[in-house]
């Protein structure tokens, strides 16, 4: 089964392992409280009114860019990596996330509010993750 | 609610830095044995129970650390408790043991924060302290602590126009310091140019921006009002708690440019005294990293929204400026222990209200004290005013 | 001291078990899901801070695992903390909201247990608690958490001639109610023939005699006595708190057919609860193993010293005999999450003086409840009493 | 440098060290301090009553049987060893610890206050233990 992330520490819940899978088949899915219709990205099996009653819903992958830092000194799971550029992306429903930006190739990519898109990317060992890409 | 009910009445540190000699007990013995040695009349027979406060077990790989800590300095017997709150714990334990105090349920509490962090690699204390992210959500990206207050950096900078030069005058000030605090980690000076090109962590934060990896521990004696007179003439009291919280993914703050959890611990904290944040004398504030002062200064009311950058630029936060802020080094050039932290400002806080500690860092007058702890990038911050 | 200051006002339980499908979060909020479902006239919006009790956050690998705790169920922003003393560490949960509650600082906390095992190996497990033992003198020769227990049944079976039938007799009881209990993690009874002649774990334990390796969490509200009406018309008060604890290296205890924290833990609550052992209708003990029940039996009182194995074995410990202990099948049946357990036993508590468990486990009329709470080998020991 | 314990985890403290090099040359020390004159074993670099000043001093290692077990379910460090006996031993002066019972050969062996003798045990990997034989 396809893992999410660069690595993972945590036990494998169900919601995490179908995220994984949809993103293998190029669909990022949000999730929406059927009681109060609070919208969650990344996806949560239960809402904080205490409800756990949740439909998938597609996320507008369109994004700007909040934050970002460029990672130097990586910890010891990402040691092959840096520098690696980790970003904060804000949705146009208003949901946030962070993931890595690639394909920026100066810091003038780099402006805060920056057109950006989130895209599933293939790892090797059978990983996936989201990254933000220039849009 | 009586805000003069809980006292401190003695206080310990040990040396804070690489403590390759020393163990985690180890560090329990060095600032329990200097609480004892410095206070006036209180002994180890007069504590009732102990709070420990520790972040992380898996630095040093011994689980139920509060078991080996009052078994190594005699306080077998009396109830203990192990507390945790990220790099916050040192606060969460001093506050659960001014729960215990003034509930009844214990007259005398010994608080004790320690970490022991530097027996394993810093990559791999560095991976450990990223897993009080998100590890679900955050942890699989690789962000780093340093990564998490850089996001802030950033947003910081964007809005307010904050500059590297006002970073790095947070690293010069607290250096200033921490070289005259002979328990600071680190007692050397910065230039302002050596601590502006120093070489990247976290973008755009360097290695002048970030607070040391270190073993330490801090000790603190906390008891009733009422008691306090007993142990010595010159208590220093509890007189106002405030904490918050923040969202656990980084990602989901509603602003990266404060610390809700900050403002709110301050406002909490403030009322219970019943002052604002003109009367602080001297501010212990949590700098893990540089740009955390800055955010703290705004936090905490010392400055306007996005002017904390400039107050640190003015030099107003050096003992005769508007407040002293961390003029014991800080956690940049004394150290962060995780556990110690919060312990050692109330440690600190302690000595200045009493005029004990070295003359050139000695605040005049002080009389009120405020510790700002938070932990990790701001899930659980802590506010504690202390008062002569 | 008034021993009517602070009340339960509502409980909630997820299932125990090997729960692959839950993580940590998913836990958490099944526990507070179910509490605020059955609560009376309470909302999360009443809750001013809370209390997570977590013993070792390697197990899953979250560090800070309050913070993502709050942040699943909707309290980010307040106030939270964690608490820690190894399996005792759901009533320090407790204790600590007492203490919090008590002194004013804050009126209604949510108090939560949890533990995520079984995402480890069963091996990793072992491993990890054993790591609660002095990992400097005891944890290199491999002593595992049977292990330490075992050395207390040899030292007991040698000294008053306790036998395997009377641990036996514990292990089939606390399955009877457990079979009985729908939240238990194993829900099956056991003959005596059955319990007596399971495989060797540490001799003379064998696997019947261990408690389970559980994913679980449990939930409290703690709030002012004055309070509590607002939210329920039967509110359970808690009348008595007592702590102790003892040695770090099981080899340097002065007994080991007695857990002196206990003693010491116990004797406190009665006092403060003005209430004797014979005024107990019903006990949450702590059975992490058939031993540790029958020396809970004498340390809180129940028998005699060297008598508890023969109450198990005369059935003095089912409902209607002299004390009902364990009758929602203990930590042997219902699981053992360590955060979890003794917020779990408190959850029960609350239920049974209110008549609210399955009728057929439930103690007719009860008005006394006890939970006893032991961290690792006896280290920790906290010893709560409950009244209407 | 000899490390002690057939596994360990924790930070390796001076007092540690000099112990297992002291069990490689066949003598067994405990700790004793200046103020109190208060002793330790296994021996300890401080002392309860908060004084720092320690003087070895040599174990009498003639011990009785306190308890034991056998550990038939090992943790993940020692999953090669089971079964082993865990003896907790009483020495002359009072002082107790926990090590491996070894060379018994029936439970007839195990009997409470039995005499043993406590000696040092090289392992592989540069690895000493101490540990309980009959006496
Ligand atoms: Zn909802
Ligand atoms: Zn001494």
């Amino acid at each position: 089964m396809t893992k999410f992330g660069y690595v993972s520490v945590e036990d494998y819940v169900p919601l995490v392992g179908e995220f994984a899978e949809s993103l293998v088949k190029g669909k990022i899915f949000a999730t929406k409280c059927k009681a109060c219709g609070k919208e969650y990205f990344p996806p949560r099996e239960e809402c904080i009114c205490l409800n756990d009653e949740m439909e998938k819903i597609d996320l507008d992958t369109s994004a700007k860019l909040v934050s970002y830092t460029i990672i130097h000194v990586p910890p010891e799971s990402h040691s092959t990596m840096a520098p690696y550029i980790i970003a904060i992306g804000e949705f146009p429903n208003g949901l946030k996330t962070m993931a890595h930006l690639v394909g920026v190739t100066s810091m003038d990519d780099l402006k805060i509010g920056r057109p950006m898109k989130l895209v599933p990317q293939t790892l090797e060992n059978e990983r996936i993750v989201y990254k933000f890409v220039p849009a | 609610m009586s805000n003069h009910d809980v006292a401190l009445v003695a206080a310990g540190q040990s040396k804070f830095g690489k403590r390759t000699e020393a163990g985690l007990r180890n560090l329990v013995f060095e600032a329990t044995k200097e609480l004892f040695l410095k206070a006036e009349n209180i002994s180890k027979d007069d504590i009732d129970a102990t709070v420990i406060g520790v972040a992380g077990d898996e630095f040093n790989g011994q689980g139920a650390p509060a078991a080996v800590s009052i078994d190594e300095i005699g306080l077998v017997g009396k109830p203990t408790i192990r507390v945790e709150s990220a790099c916050a714990t040192g606060t969460a334990a001093i506050k659960t043991a001014y729960g215990l105090v003034k509930s009844g349920l214990h007259d005398t509490v010994l608080v004790i924060g320690v970490e022991k962090m530097t027996a394993v690699t810093t990559g791999k204390a560095t991976e450990l302290m990223a897993r009080a992210g998100d590890i679900r959500w955050e942890y699989p990206f690789g962000c780093t602590f340093p990564g998490f207050y850089a996001l802030l950096a950033t947003a910081h900078m964007e809005k307010y126009g904050t500059t590297r030069e006002m970073l790095s005058s947070v690293a010069v000030k607290n250096h200033y310091y921490g070289a005259r605090n002979p328990k600071a980690h680190l007692q050397k000076e910065v230039t302002l140019e050596q601590a502006m090109n120093s070489h990247p962590i976290a973008h755009p934060l360097n290695l002048y921006d970030c607070s040391l990896i270190s073993d330490g521990a801090a000790a603190v004696v906390v008891t009733r009002a009422d008691l306090a007179k007993k142990y010595t003439d010159t208590p220093v009291y509890i007189k106002g708690i405030g904490s918050g919280s923040d969202t656990m993914q980084i990602a989901q703050r509603e602003t990266l440019t404060s610390l809700k959890g900050a403002k709110t611990a301050a406002q909490t904290a403030y009322k219970m005294a019943g002052i604002g944040p003109n009367a602080v004398d001297l501010a212990e504030v949590h700098d893990c990293f540089t740009i955390a002062e800055i955010i703290a200064y705004e936090d905490l009311g010392f400055a306007e929204p996005g002017q904390g950058g400039q107050l640190a630029l003015d030099k107003q936060t050096y003992i005769g400026g508007k407040v002293a802020v961390n003029v014991d080094g800080g956690l940049k050039s004394k150290g962060h222990p995780l556990g110690a932290t919060g312990v050692s400002q109330g440690a600190e806080i302690f000595r200045q209200l009493r005029g004990e500690v070295e003359k050139e860092r000695q605040v005049p007058g002080a009389e009120i004290g405020l510790s700002h702890n938070v932990g990790q990038s701001g899930q659980f911050v802590n506010v504690i005013i202390y008062g002569r």
